[in-house]
């Protein structure tokens, strides 16, 4: 019998490596796979690069583990939130790199990761500081960058509902990231409000298939909370 | 231009607020129209659209039919827009992923995009992102929007609070995307940026266009 | 109001035009768009290209399209089907040319159509026939070849829902190409099973969203016939 | 080789059945894979997986987790194979779109994908979409499930009705992908491709080497 549902944090979390590239979903406040967080924390991968839209909020979840000091690098869209405070203190201070890249390159160099395309051209940033470098190329008489897949070694999810397959369900805009990163990354590992019998989802509403998933952990922690 | 000379021609108007900025630009949408609003004042868009015409908000984090705010007794948890504030999805709206909602950005399938602006150029480059000091540059979607949407407009004051135009000849500020603006409205005007520059389709009350010039970088013009 | 629903036939088929890209989904009997088919034979419009997984079964839907004269070209993965006598006899006889294509590429290709993304690499067909002519390019140590987006200038659509916005959700196996299609083409008319009253389909489950949708017309034909 | 040398082959054994081919193939499954099966031979295979060991079914027109054949009382009229046929959905199986589907072939996500075939060489290569005469050559999509799967395996008869030997030292049908096939199971035979070419891992009951070895065109080793 298949079984991706494991019992502890313990388990969800072994096997990540010092220097991954962990994958961390979520958009603001919503969705955010703290419980994860808090497990990578307590397992000890240091010398990380996350891939996440944002830089952290407050002092919980990726801000945590960014404050104590398992980030290398941070690859995002958006670091300037409403309180990056303890990743902006860290760079600031040089004790973390930033990369900033366009929010829509991000989640479609995921999506080729997972599907198998080293590459695609992109409109996105012709012209602009953040193409700079890029190789560009015209095609039908416009001009547009390269972007290769951006692989994750890990990804941690947040997912509404899931099954022993390791299929998901997300709630409302808490989808955000997460079908692409778990398609992208080596190794797929989720946090689910509901663990539900096999065969309960609509399969016509499955939104990440469990071929993309490796663990499952049962982490019913409520609402989250918009900081 | 100068902190004077600015100061006299506000004086001299009744400049557009935040909310009529947003309101003027929300008459101007058409029904059926999909539509991304970004941070600042586009935010306010949504509330001027007339209740009788349907218009399709899109927020980045894939939500395709954004409603307005929820009050506090009916709000969704799990559903905030790209300034992180909880909204609600009206009858007829959908969700998806962020490559999804990317590719309907990217793919040209957005009518409109009605973004902020630190600056615009008469070429219609705009730079919204990052200044010439900014340690912690962020693009969010700006630039996947401004590549992607049929239309740019952009909602922004017409000056610093120094009295600085930011309707210019052209950007000094990193740019977020090259000539993808295609109408400005600001606090003091309304403009098309068409192959000759700005055109002026519309002043404050009170204002001239000759004091509009005034406190413009850019050359304008009036419109045929 | 925005109404996408149209109440005649004529109306869902007009502005196709002679020369028309044209992209018909359906795998097997599955989800064909044949009242559409049929509409556009009334129509009138010739020498289309027909973009489809398969070349036709028996004498109707694109078989019938291209028995009554109107494809000057198929592209498609699997044109040896069942039944493609239609198919066959034009072809052996010069009057259709035929451009095959791996089933994944086509897919990928109106998928970058629809996504904005103007070509893109992939491992698919390296080293075969298929290949032949195409840029290839090594990344991390392995060869891949460029394809181009794949852009339809109409795009013919079974759906099994349907509401006056073009939200769309599709059955079990029928949904195959049409969410790509839908996106990939100029002007997306549907055929629909069932209309619904708007905000009867559940926003997780959408798996088109009006956005990509122009026309819809009511065909409540029933279940499909496999031949 | 010669029809006559392998008529005599096929005499002096008990080649295994189509039904054979898939069992033996089915077997060696472990649980928990995600396998495509494509027409052909291997369209059997599932019917050979033990009830108690879950091993989830990939079908590339956007099934993943598909079950048997219903019975005729019980058919989902829009439910079909690859192969066109009438199929049931497993308790954990879902839908996605041909893009989503392909994105998990091409992605590397499939443990295996089993593949009938024309002819497979020593070296992977392997050709089983067109022949050289085809006037209408159907590649379906073997190419992106050769490209994109973790392994290939092929399920197909070791010699043409003719008796020629379709395991050959380089393949004369128009491939379908390079060095791409990992092991072959067919009426005589199963091989492993290694660095070293093929090497027999089991064989057919009353069939020797030797025997083997007088109806295939690539030289044959024995596993360590």
């Amino acid at each position: 019998m298949i079984n991706k549902i494991v019992q502890s944090m313990a388990e969800a979390t072994a096997d990540i490596r010092d220097n991954a590239v962990v994958l961390i979903g979520g958009f603001g406040s919503i969705g955010q796979p703290n419980a994860l967080i808090e497990g990578l924390i307590e397992q000890g991968a240091k010398d990380l690069t996350v891939v996440a839209n944002n830089a952290g909020v407050g002092h919980t979840g990726l801000a945590r583990l960014m404050e104590v000091g398992r980030v290398r690098k941070i690859i995002c869209s958006y670091p300037r939130t409403s309180d990056p405070v303890v990743f902006a203190e860290l760079y600031r201070a040089g004790k973390i790199e930033l990369e900033v890249m366009p929010q829509g390159t991000m989640a479609e160099r995921m999506r080729a990761a997972g599907a198998g395309i080293p590459a695609f051209y992109t409109p996105t940033s012709v012209g602009t500081k953040l193409a700079e470098g890029k190789e560009a190329r015209d095609f039908h008489g416009r001009t547009y960058v390269l972007e290769e897949a951006l692989f994750g070694d890990v990804a941690l999810v947040e997912a509404w509902q899931a099954d022993r397959w390791g299929n998901l369900t997300y709630r409302s805009s808490a989808r955000n990231f997460y079908p692409v990163m778990a398609m992208a990354a080596k190794l797929t590992i989720v946090q689910a409000q509901h663990i539900v019998e096999l065969g309960a989802l609509d399969p016509e509403q499955v939104a990440t298939p469990g071929i993309f998933v490796d663990r499952v952990v049962h982490v019913p922690y409520g609402e989250p909370v918009v900081t | 231009m100068s902190t004077k000379a600015a100061a006299e021609t506000l004086a001299a108007c009744k400049p557009w607020t935040r909310e009529e900025i947003a309101a003027r630009a929300a008459r101007d949408i058409p029904e059926g129209w999909y539509v991304n609003v970004g941070i600042g004042i586009p935010v306010l868009l949504p509330n001027y659209i007339p209740p009788e015409r349907e218009v399709i908000i899109q927020s980045e984090n894939g939500i395709l039919g954004m409603g307005p705010s929820p009050p506090d007794d009916k709000i969704n948890r799990w559903l905030i827009n790209a300034s992180k504030k909880y909204v609600t999805l009206v009858p007829g709206g959908s969700y998806v992923h962020h490559a999804d909602s990317f590719a309907m950005i990217r793919g040209g399938h957005l009518d409109l995009c009605v973004l902020g602006s630190f600056q615009v150029a008469e070429n219609g480059d705009f730079a919204n992102w990052t200044s010439a000091g900014d340690d912690m540059p962020s693009v969010g979607g700006a630039m996947d929007l401004a590549a992607g949407a049929k239309a740019i407009w952009l909602l922004m004051d017409h000056t610093t609070k120094n009295g600085d135009s930011k309707v210019m000849r052209r950007c000094t500020y990193p740019l977020t995307a090259v000539g993808a603006a295609k109408r400005v409205y600001t606090n003091l005007a309304v403009l098309d940026i068409t192959d000759n520059g700005f055109a002026v389709r519309d002043l404050a009350p009170g204002l001239t266009f000759e004091a509009l010039q005034d406190v413009t970088d850019a050359p304008l013009h009036l419109t045929n």
